[in-house]
């Protein structure tokens, strides 16, 4: 009932759910075995940045537009390239239609 | 407001507009026309009303809550029509037969006999209901926005 | 009981129909809202269950066709007429399935709404146009000719577009919801002008009978064309899709789900047109590729553009575009391969279930995941994620619903989105493994972009202007998890949902002539 | 000739929608792309009621004709309804300037725009 088949390999997600929960388990198990010195609310569980002083929440906190930085970095050309036709003017989104209309027709008129 | 002129002219001519309208929508299964172009025609005369005197006039006579109520039960009439038919088959004609525009007609080339049709002169009514409220709303309210001023709430 | 089934197809419509020009009328009162909002539930729990046993019907009895105006509901073709002459309506699996997905989204969003909307002006405009681009897209997916598709197409352009330039009062909003109409208006007049030119052809509009007579003319094929880039700019295939983040992004949380439901009926209109109506004995490998084409487009122009966004909406509705090459790509292949039976049943038909199976999928994360933005917004007021942070202290459910949206949007088991796009991969490598590649690489990096929206939105240090902010009201969260039931159920079930809704889809699209019979068979 | 007199109305169409697509893609200014629309739906419907004209032909609102052809009513049904969609879409589209202006002052579909990339 909830198998689907696909040829090559079948997916069951009961089964791969039944898996996780044994993995979890065994995860739970050995975290168990682990070290209990460590106690909430004592200098423990302080940020600690070398000795420098921690700045406030606001500074701490990675934005959205810095993540992946290096990713748009190296790909810069890619994104200037794909920026360029984002003009967000409504004539220019119609000159794309126009322009994918015309090579539409023309290949199934001349295939068809 | 335009000139004194203008606004009698007006005042005499919407009679004659309004009674054209209702002629186009009445008369919409026998000639070209019917409930919008009837509508349309009215309209235009609320139009010319409003070029002569000024749209704010208007906001007090022709206020958003009745032109909803207008156009809401012209839909509403539309699609009681409808359903009527549902005993066999939505939008079946039951109104033939029936006194109420239940006439079949004779064949031969004519004029047309007006109680024919079933219930599209009726559907005929509510669209042209409908279309006078909602156009009327539409011109109004633009005419209102380019003053710098809201319909109101 | 009898009553209902006979006349479920053209009361799913008309229903809401008449609830939206009944909405106005309580709205006028003072007490109006309360009122509004239980005439509303009620009307759509009443479609819901008339989808229900119309979906049950049609399981059971296959195609349903609906004659407006006839003696009999069934009576299509009149003694001793050559064409259908009156209004049909034909439902098929594929017609059914559109209306469960539209359905269950309509009912979320529905719920959703009456707590967003709260003390809003005009809302009853709201409620109206939500309930007329409802019944817009049930029209669309049951209609039986192409005159009342292109009308029902712009009833939905026009009731979208209301919804997305709704909050008037921001100038981003008039001017998403201007784009969507301008793009709308000008493809339905294509689609007319290609209407006009089957009729000059053929004297018919109806779907069957067109593809009953069809004669594949240069003239047809101009047709073909002219509908397909019309679908295609109202589907948001790259590189046709510019419009969708400017619409998407501006629609109030309610509706934008519809809207995104209403761009997936072009998709329907799509599949309807090249599949049944040209789906004879053509051989349909250039239409197919360009159908391919398009779709590895959308994914791979989507998904680069939505990593790099700072909106969280917006980023979401370059994933709607990305997405939507999955479904093109995988029913492409299986529209390229239809002419060829052994490709077709080694794996063409499973693509197109993928690319099906796929459209519920989407269409039930995505909205989820719209509504968590739209959450975030009611709450906070932006939508820029440059200026989000610790979220998850404050707003739990938001961000569980979110967790759950963006794992099943980047293809995360156990959830539904894996199902589907494992079947994309594993058949479209048996078609070109480039393809499956691309696709692969496609779901990279739309996990990595919704985990980078989760670092920033909802993870991280409390920040100070967030302090005071709370969970959101009771009914979004209950719209919420109505679609994350859903897309767990989905995820676990996968077999179900494929055998008994998703495959007879497929099946009714590549089995044109049963939908022709249903009309024409009784052609003397 | 007569061969040209009877495409008329078809070159007229054309025309017109040659017409709309151009101002549709190269006029900036929102009203101007709005005539466009306009103009085009004009060219669309004059095409389809074009389709269904019959020279010579009756009026088809009689119950019984006489002898020859009729005028096709369906493309002038089709036509109505496309028009009185238009109707809709255009106020619309209308009201929408409208609120564009008051926002950012002008109605210039480039320097109007708040939403791109």
């Amino acid at each position: 009932m909830s198998v689907v088949g696909y040829g090559y390999a079948v997916w069951a997600p009961l089964i791969w759910i039944v898996t996780l929960v044994v993995i979890g388990v065994m995860v739970l198990i050995w975290r168990s075995r682990g070290q209990k010195s460590y106690k909430k609310g004592t200098a423990q569980t302080d940020i600690f940045l070398s000795g420098a002083r921690v700045p406030p929440e606001e500074q701490r906190h990675v934005k959205s537009e810095n993540i992946y930085w290096g990713f748009f970095e190296s790909l810069k050309e890619l994104y200037g390239a794909m920026m360029k036709p984002h003009t967000g003017i409504v004539n220019d989104y119609l000159l794309w239609l126009v322009a994918i209309l015309a090579i539409t027709i023309l290949i199934l008129v001349l295939a068809g | 407001m335009l000139s004194k002129i203008v606004r009698t002219v007006a005042n005499q001519l919407i009679l004659f507009i309004l009674i054209f309208g209702l002629y186009v929508i009445a008369h919409g299964h026998l000639t070209p026309g019917g409930g919008f172009q009837g509508g349309a025609v009215v309209v235009s005369g609320v139009v010319m009303l409003m070029v002569a005197f000024s749209s704010q006039d208007f906001k007090k006579s022709l206020n958003e809550r009745l032109l909803t109520i207008m156009e809401s039960t012209g839909a509403l009439i539309f699609a009681a029509l409808g359903f009527g038919g549902l005993g066999t088959v939505f939008f079946y004609n039951f109104l033939v037969g029936s006194p109420i525009f239940g006439r079949i007609p004779p064949t031969g080339p004519g004029p047309g006999d007006f109680w024919t049709a079933g219930f599209i002169p009726l559907m005929n009514f509510a669209v042209g209901l409908k279309v006078i409220a909602g156009l009327s709303a539409v011109i109004l309210a633009i005419a209102l926005f380019a003053r710098g001023e809201e319909m109101e709430e | 009981m009898d009553f209902l089934v006979t006349h479920a197809p053209i009361l799913i419509v008309a229903l809401p129909l008449v609830a939206a020009f009944v909405i106005p009328l309580i709205g006028i009162g003072r007490a109006g809202d309360r009122g509004r909002n239980i005439f509303s539930l009620v009307i759509l729990g009443l479609i819901v269950f008339l989808v229900a046993i119309l979906a049950e019907n049609v399981h059971a009895v296959g195609i349903r066709v609906y004659t407006f105006g006839a003696t009999a509901p069934e009576l299509a073709l009149p003694h001793g007429y050559m064409v259908p002459v009156r209004i049909i309506f034909e439902v098929d699996s594929m017609s059914i399935f559109m209306g469960i997905i539209v359905t269950t989204v309509a009912l979320a969003a529905l719920i959703y709404s009456l707590h967003f909307m709260k003390g809003q002006t005009g809302q009853a405009r709201f409620y109206s146009l939500m309930f007329l681009l409802y019944a817009a897209m049930m029209g669309l997916a049951f209609t039986g000719d192409m005159f009342n598709l292109f009308v029902f197409l712009e009833i939905a352009s026009i009731a979208g577009a209301g919804l997305a330039a709704y909050r008037t009062n921001m100038a981003d909003a008039v001017e998403g919801g201007f784009k969507y109409i301008v793009i709308s208006a000008i493809s339905a007049l294509l689609v007319l002008f290609a209407i006009g030119i089957l009729y000059a052809q053929y004297n018919v509009l109806n779907i069957a009978a067109l593809a009953y007579y069809m004669q594949y003319t240069p003239l047809d094929m101009l047709a073909l064309g002219l509908l397909a880039g019309a679908f295609v700019i109202k589907l948001a295939g790259a590189p046709l899709h510019m419009w969708a983040p400017d619409t998407y992004t501006v629609a109030p949380a309610g509706s934008t789900p519809m809207i995104l439901a209403a761009s997936y009926m072009s998709m329907y209109a799509l599949y309807r047109v090249t599949f049944t109506m040209y789906g004879g004995q053509i051989d349909t490998t250039a239409i197919g590729w360009i159908v391919i084409i398009v779709g590895v487009l959308s994914m791979f122009i989507g998904v680069m553009m939505a990593v790099h966004q700072t909106d969280i909406k917006r980023m979401m509705a370059y994933h709607a575009i990305s997405q939507g090459g999955y479904m093109l790509l995988g029913v492409g292949v299986g529209l390229a391969v239809l002419a060829d039976p052994v490709a077709l049943a080694n794996y063409g038909r499973d693509a197109m279930n993928g690319g099906i199976f796929h459209i519920i999928n989407h269409v039930f994360y995505k909205s989820l995941l719209f509504m968590t933005a739209e959450a975030i917004f009611f709450r906070i007021g932006t939508r820029d994620t440059n200026k989000m942070g610790g979220l998850a202290r404050n707003m739990k459910w938001t961000t569980a619903f979110y967790v759950i949206g963006a794992l099943a949007i980047s293809g995360i088991p156990p959830f539904n989105g894996f199902a589907s796009k494992l079947l994309i991969y594993e058949t479209v490598l048996k078609f070109s493994p480039v393809l499956s590649v691309i696709a692969m690489f496609v779901s990279l990096v739309t996990l990595a972009s919704f985990a980078k929206v989760f670092y920033a939105a909802f993870t991280g240090p409390e920040l100070p202007a967030f302090r005071e902010v709370r969970e959101v009201p009771k009914s979004m969260i209950i719209g919420m998890s109505i679609l994350a039931a859903c897309i767990i159920f989905l995820g676990l079930f996968p077999g179900l949902v494929v055998d008994n809704i998703v495959a007879p889809a497929t099946d009714a699209l590549i089995n044109h002539t049963a939908y022709v019979n249903a009309v024409m068979g009784a052609v003397p | 000739m007569e061969n040209i007199a009877h495409n008329f109305p078809f070159v007229a169409s054309a025309l017109l929608m040659g017409v709309a697509f151009y101002i549709i893609l190269f006029k900036k200014n929102l009203i101007k792309l709005i005539m466009g629309i306009g103009m085009l739906s004009s060219g669309v419907n004059l095409f389809i009621v074009a389709l269904g004209y019959r020279t010579g032909g009756n009026v088809p609102i009689y119950t019984d004709v006489p002898e020859g052809l009729m005028v096709l009513s369906v493309p002038q049904a089709l036509t109505l309804t496309s028009i009185v969609i238009n109707v809709a879409v255009l106020a619309l589209m209308l009201t929408m300037v409208i609120h564009t202006y008051r926002h950012t002052g002008d109605i210039d579909s480039e320097k109007s725009r708040k939403l791109k990339g």
